[in-house]
């Protein structure tokens, strides 16, 4: 009956071209006031040697109308937290709440310049320091910088500090024996990454069949006195909280290294335990994840670095601070106050002071739940991942036994039997009407199928996800093609990347503009 | 809680159907030590209504952002069309995650698809990425890239860098092995030393420069990459001020090889510094050296083009510890404000903020240098800030400035440079209007002769 | 090969369910602050038996990221100027720019009581007022009141004021024999209904066959003495100017009838030619139409008067008026103030001003073109339309001759000679991506299709809708089933609108929810 | 122009297309004498830039925006929740037009279902419409129809009643042949007169009474319907003020036969009057008598539901002159917003911010009655308004509150009623703070003292 749809080829949303293609010479989009300064020949301010001579050829001309029409359509071509479930395990796709959006556009903050000397910025170095000291206590550890842009950047400046710490306390020879960082094998990739931009290399702890760090392979690794320091995720990225961990952070400690955490899955622990507590000596925290800064597409993040007092010497300058009691605290426009003078930070990892706008929101995000509203979130998370893992467990199997926290993976074991992998799975999901949940990590997983539903759905929309998954594992059986070729609803179908990859198009060129579409 | 959908009631029956007697139980795996026997010593919960009028109190306290301002110095303040944010502030945008399931992220694939290019065209360079943190960030990759690219270990920097950029790259090279070498700016030009030829040498992975650079000058780029080039070194060239580019020749037609700006001027607010945007540019022979995400053309088997995130064996989740990088998350929202501001004034619209810059800067510096006792510094041409010295202590003068006039008159070089203490920085954009400006050189006169 | 895709019945965003469906006892979506005086026993305050005592069941209870996904999920299902072209003639659905919107939240104006004194309150007045003196410039009718909410209702405010008029030109006696109104038959049928508010009678003039007044017809209807005006569309909605406008109006004036202008065509006319100039009396504009007012599915509109000064004394008070020179007006707190010194006013015709909101996008509208931009978007939406006009003349029959302004009307009878209709062409439109045309009106013109572009549509997508337009006339020859059925990519099918209004269900109710879907 | 995507070029070119030399000859069918030969005497154009500062700058001409507010009277400051502005500013919904093509409508149509229900729900009414341009353009609607039911032709309304809603009234009766009658409030109570079944007879359509009313008294709705019922005439009951629907008994568990209500108070900005939102309920058998738009279920081929527009047979295009109203345009994006925030407030925030209400106004109207020299006025129960009359002039005493403590005390009365001239009608609401209040009550004090 809808063999001719195929005949609507002139639909404007799916087809909306690039905005290169669009461009039409003569057309704007823009109007700025008149010049008003009396206008000198170009060539007199600027030799003609330093200007441009293309004219800006292949920038586009377009009309305001044509880029908002270009941005609405294309927009409609993705999914989103606003519209529904988005199980990413380890992404933390929580609502992001528009209040804070106003609160990051209020004009005083918005329109503050970086370089404003600190009387003129009181306000907002005060949000600084306020989110610095909630931070301190949910994860009980109470040197904090917010200076990080995401989480691999906190990972970097966290591993940085470790290195800079026994770089003073073994001293440059001591330490230089010190050079191996321990990673279990379910980590994240970023975590290597940034322990090699610090010079460490890497070495690989095994996880046990429980899915939790190898107590024994850990000792073997510490034994060499070259162990600068674990890098852990906790609970880690199956979704189980390590339960030795006060054991490993001794383990650790008595070889000499020091326990940076991977904080990304913090929604598990917030107002429920503290890392801090745990024997943890720093961590970097994802605002862009537990505490609901938005993802946008792929950032801005902010990756704030909290650790021991004895580490907090290490921090990235500058640092904010509250001026100390007497006289000059009563001076309102003075409070608070960078400051650079910390001899032994491992200096700026950034321009400026960090992703400031998404500090306004994680603020906003604090004091709106409030204490208990903080706990009652992560509680409501782990409960949405342990229901899921409840309804999917006879149709999928799970790699581990344990009970999950926050999160929970699946494994495709069964279904690849039958030819259908994890990929095909998550494509058919799309036609569900979900966001599939995040594929092929952790790697020490089969097929891993890591689902995050986090607090911000509600129980009929779980009930609907479960049903969907266990359809799709009848599907799996039944009519593997269907599952095998989706998803079918959707604008394009699955995109040949690694074709892709081959002869990589990595932006649009004038000349191919006569060929396009 | 409101933006937690599952009522008590409804959590208690999720509860007892996964056979869970109280929430306690979902901790169970966590030793009972560990857990927290008291609430968390945070606020209570606000309500929006206090929300937002304690951090309307805040943003009452930061009469910085109130003023008539002539700060730049990597952060600018430009006109934003309305519509920048009424488009990255559509639900399928901001709340979208990274866009790793192509067929529902087609939305975030093509616009980044269209920021790489718009950061070719103006760079004048092959292939640009999907964004960086921020410049300085960005620049610190570059010269990692350049040492990975080039196998060799020495870095040239020109003086006149953004003094926070430099500290970022010292950051980020202290333990990657590399020799990092400054040049201090010739004090008459503004720009890179004439002898710059000099440390330049076949251990040299790559030159650094600003441009226009931290004082305002317009570098030579041209000269500067055939000295690098002559030694097999890469040109890496830094740009703050991204509006420069609507203008002056871009840095791949001067011979760059690796392109690096911050995108705030762009679209994006201050902020107090961030977010921003690093825009990572360069050859296409080095595409596979690129840090962070790249998306590119891809075809399904109808033949319809979509788009995809490729490259991704350069990248940690893939190659772990020897990715071209540890990014991850980058700044997709403020790349997308970037790509609807460059389209919103496209072509023509870029030329004349660009021109419109460079005017104003050129009246205000020609107004200035007129001052008794005021001098204008550095010969070499500039784009839109200059520095100024006063017969005054800087500081001083600029806080006349804005309790007087309540005018942010620029930035007092002693900041970063303790040895300058009646230096100003000063920036002037499409923003100032003449008025502005006349009123700054009124004040700077009176404020340094009273 | 998509038969099976019916198996995704879950998908999320197609199903949203009524929010009364999905409403859960407990679920909360917002939060006050704590009340802050001592709480009475609520009966002390009012008497329970003024009290509620349904305890408001079945208002909703959900949380505020339910509320989100409802409406994002429901906003997906509906088409938008945004996404397209929306050729709706005689709607005039033009670009609505942010900046407008903008303007309109300013909290200065927002945030402002409309019973503020005029001292607290010159800023608005003054904006009130500027947009008076524009529209009067537009119009050439030097009166003008913003009091009306929409079009309809400046109608009957013109109608109103005709009324008043007579009654004080003629008297009681004399004017209680002009009760006729007179109306050509293809008028917008507010307009009957709005004469009709005030007491008129209406008749009908015919149009000539070129689609324009029948000067003959309407010199027999003037002819009896009873006639108190004329209610005429220029452009028509055919999209004809009424090129005899000087000779119709005389025809009237000189039978002692006042002549209206149903301005909601004014997008073919501003900056071009001025209704005051052609000897039109009073006329109301749609602010929601020609001055970009945003439609928002159904409204907020406005509906601006404009008369000569022969009619000005009627308009509905109170009237925004700038206190006249000398020392008074230095006073900057008080150069605008309301008027309610108008003895011979129709009256009020609505609490407080109108919608304000909109006076200042329209404001907003004029500064943003300037005199100029705004000749240029009427050249520019004429200039389209007579390039559809052309486009589609090969293809659909065209009832009149004579070039179109704004918009063109065409007419089904080649098409409905296979049977496809007009309603069947809609449709199929969507298909195509394409918000359809106005449908069956002019209700003279057999299956008319009136279709008005707007200058916010760009020639590509003008050519797009053409290529459809065409290509669906191809289809109804050869395979009209597929355009009988359309849309066949919609979320729903055509409904069953007659079985709707038959039984009409007008509301949810609680009882139903055991049954809802 | 920037909003018109053809270019000048683009335009010649399609002129030439369909045979045309020039953008003059597109107007070819308007007589030469008609065609303006100048321009517009309308400011030039303006930029954004120059735009906003321009209406940022009349805005500060508007102070009574920036006060602590007891200003009621009809329109009232409340809570929005934010997520409001963000949803009804969605392109989908806010440059949709009115839904007549279902198919691609369904998200306004479902909408304004809920909004429907919602409505009845609150009214405690069975039908309600899609919305009119406000309460008091519903009102007067509400008055014609209950003419059309009845075919009666003599209305009684109950004196305090807004005055700007009589005068509506007013003006829309003036040519129906309807006899308006008024009924001044009993000035003990303050609502309406026990005699007022004296003015009912066998002619009256309608008995029309607003509660609370004008002077914040909550009318004894149940008593009057009976009394209306008794002669066969409708109950019409107006709310200016919708939150007390939160608290109060609905007008339809009163007996009411039409209830319409502004809904400015749910999730609308005060914006100087409009635009607002008129709710408009009715009984069943009345629902082909509804003015204005109403949306319907409706069911696909594929049984599939849906809504629809419906009934359109009482509407003016399709009945023109016989119609049940002219109205066509409503208030789609306010009942939008409405909408939006009734669900977000919910069964339970309905319930507490009615009460917040009652309880501070309580609390203010208690503490203004113990100052020497001021009474609050009526003894009929109130919701979150009343009158206060104090021993100075009103007007004096509200312009020292102003200037003085920044606060908007209220109405002066002799606004509408000259014989007041010490009359202030105070409204409390959720958003004034006990400190708020405290300070209205010294202010008031001590402006009436020195
Ligand atoms: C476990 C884990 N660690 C680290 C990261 C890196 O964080 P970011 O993307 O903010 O750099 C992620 C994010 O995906 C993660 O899931
Ligand atoms: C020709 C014409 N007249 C009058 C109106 C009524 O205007 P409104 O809907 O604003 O009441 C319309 C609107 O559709 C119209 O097209």
């Amino acid at each position: 009956m809808k063999s001719n749809i195929t005949k609507v080829t002139t639909h404007i949303n799916p087809n909306e071209a690039l905005i290169f293609e669009r461009s039409q010479s003569g057309r704007v989009g823009y109007r700025l006031p008149p010049l008003d300064v009396d206008e000198q020949p170009i060539e007199a301010i600027v030799p003609a040697q330093f200007l441009r001579d293309d004219d800006l050829e292949g920038v586009p001309e377009v009309s305001e109308v044509d880029v908002i029409r270009h941005f609405v359509r294309m927009s409609t071509w993705n999914y989103s937290i606003d519209q529904g479930m988005y199980p990413l395990g380890s992404c933390t796709m929580k609502y992001n709440s528009r209040l804070n959006e106003k609160v990051a556009r209020i004009a005083g903050f918005a329109g503050l310049h970086p370089l404003s000397e600190d009387a003129e910025a009181q306000g907002a170095l005060e949000v600084i320091y306020q989110l610095q000291e909630h931070l301190a206590e949910i994860t009980g550890l109470p040197g904090v910088s917010l200076q990080p842009a995401a989480g691999a950047h906190g990972e970097m400046t966290g591993v940085m500090i470790i290195r800079a710490y026994i770089d003073a306390r073994d001293g440059a020879e001591g330490s230089s024996k010190r050079r191996t960082m321990l990673i279990p094998d379910s980590a994240h990739g970023t975590n290597p990454a940034s322990a090699h931009l610090s010079g460490f290399s890497v070495k690989t702890i095994k996880s046990t069949p429980e899915g939790l760090t190898d107590l024994k392979h850990l000792r073997e690794l510490c034994a060499h006195g070259d162990v600068a320091g674990l890098m852990l995720t906790n609970p880690n990225t199956l979704g189980l909280f390590e339960k030795n961990i006060q054991e490993i952070c001794k383990i650790v400690h008595d070889a000499g290294g020091l326990v940076y955490m991977d904080g990304a899955n913090m929604n598990a622990l917030v107002g429920v335990a503290r890392p801090g507590d745990m024997g943890v000596d720093v961590i970097h925290l994802n605002l862009h994840k537990t505490f609901s800064t938005p993802h946008g597409g792929g950032g801005p993040g902010c990756g704030p670095c909290c650790c021991t007092n004895e580490l907090e010497p290490f921090l990235p300058v500058p640092r904010i601070v509250a001026v100390s009691t007497g006289s000059v605290s009563d001076r309102v426009d003075s409070r608070y106050k960078l400051d650079f003078d910390y001899p032994q930070s491992i200096g700026r990892v950034k321009a400026f002071f960090g992703n400031y706008g998404m500090m306004l929101r994680a603020l906003a995000y604090i004091q709106t739940h409030g204490y208990d509203g903080l706990r009652e979130a992560t509680e409501a998370a782990v409960l949405n991942a342990r229901y899921i893992a409840h309804g999917l467990t006879t149709d999928y199997d799970k790699p581990f036994d344990a009970s999950p926290m926050h999160e929970v993976v699946f494994t495709d074991k069964r279904q690849s039997r039958k030819g259908v992998h994890t990929l095909d799975i998550a494509k058919r999901l799309i036609d569900y009407g979900f966001h599939p949940m995040t594929i092929y990590f952790p790697l020490i997983v089969q097929g891993a199928m890591l689902i995050e539903p986090t607090e911000s759905v509600g129980r009929q929309e779980l009930d609907q996800f479960i049903e969907a998954m266990r359809s799709i594992a009848h599907e799996a059986v039944e009519e593997p093609e269907l599952v095998l070729n989706a998803p079918h609803t959707t604008r394009i179908g699955r995109l040949d990347e690694a074709a892709a990859a081959r002869k990589p198009v990595l932006r649009w060129k004038l000349a191919a503009k006569a060929g396009a579409a | 809680m409101r933006y937690i959908p599952n009522s008590p009631e409804e959590r208690t029956e999720m509860l007892h159907q996964i056979g869970l007697r109280s929430a306690e139980e979902l901790f169970d795996s966590i030793p009972k030590e560990l857990l927290l026997s008291r609430n968390l010593d945070t606020p209570a919960a606000l309500s929006e209504i206090e929300l937002l009028a304690g951090f309307e109190q805040l943003a009452t306290r930061n009469p910085g952002a109130r003023r008539t301002s002539f700060l730049g110095a990597g952060a600018y303040q430009h006109y934003i069309p309305t519509i920048v944010d009424h488009i990255i502030s559509r639900s399928e945008f901001f709340t979208a995650y990274t866009p790793y399931q192509p067929e529902i992220s087609q939305g975030t694939l093509q616009a980044i698809f269209e920021f790489q290019t718009l950061v070719c065209q103006l760079t004048g360079m092959e292939v640009a990425n999907a964004s960086m943190y921020d410049g300085s960030t960005a620049l610190a990759e570059a010269v990692l890239m350049a040492e990975r690219v080039t196998k060799r270990s020495k870095i040239v920097a020109c003086g006149a860098i953004h003094p926070e950029y430099l500290d970022v790259i010292d950051t980020y090279v202290q333990h990657a092995g590399i020799e990092l070498v400054h040049a201090e700016a010739d004090p008459v030009t503004g720009q890179t030393p004439e002898n710059i030829a000099e440390l330049l040498d076949d251990k040299t992975a790559a030159l650094v420069v600003q441009s226009p650079n931290f004082f305002g000058c317009i570098e030579d780029v041209a000269a500067l990459a055939e000295k690098a080039h002559a030694v097999g070194a890469l040109m890496v060239v830094g740009v703050t001020e991204a509006i420069s580019l609507g203008l002056l020749k871009s840095p791949g037609a001067c011979g760059a090889d690796i392109v690096i700006a911050e995108g705030q001027s762009f679209g994006v607010p201050l902020s107090f510094g961030g977010p921003y945007v690093g825009l990572f540019a360069t050859r296409e022979k080095y595409a596979r050296q690129i840090p962070g995400r790249l998306v590119g053309e891809a075809y399904d088997k109808q033949g319809r083009r979509g788009f995809v995130l490729t490259l991704a064996t350069r990248e940690q989740h893939i190659r772990r510890e020897k990715a071209t990088s540890n990014i991850c998350t980058n700044e997709g929202l403020i790349a997308l404000a970037s790509t609807v501001y460059l389209e919103t004034m496209g072509r023509r619209g870029l030329q004349e903020v660009a021109a419109q810059c460079a005017q104003k800067t050129a009246y205000a510096a020609q107004r200035i240098a007129k001052l008794e006792g005021f001098s204008v510094r550095y010969t070499a041409p500039r784009f839109n800030e200059f520095v100024v010295t006063t017969p005054v202590n800087a500081k001083e003068q600029l806080s006349r400035l804005a309790s007087e006039r309540n005018i942010t008159g620029g930035l007092a070089l002693s900041r970063y440079f303790k040895d300058r203490p009646n230096d100003i920085l000063v920036c002037v954009t499409e923003l100032n209007s003449r008025g502005d400006i006349d009123s700054l050189v009124d004040g700077l006169q009176s404020a340094s002769q009273s």
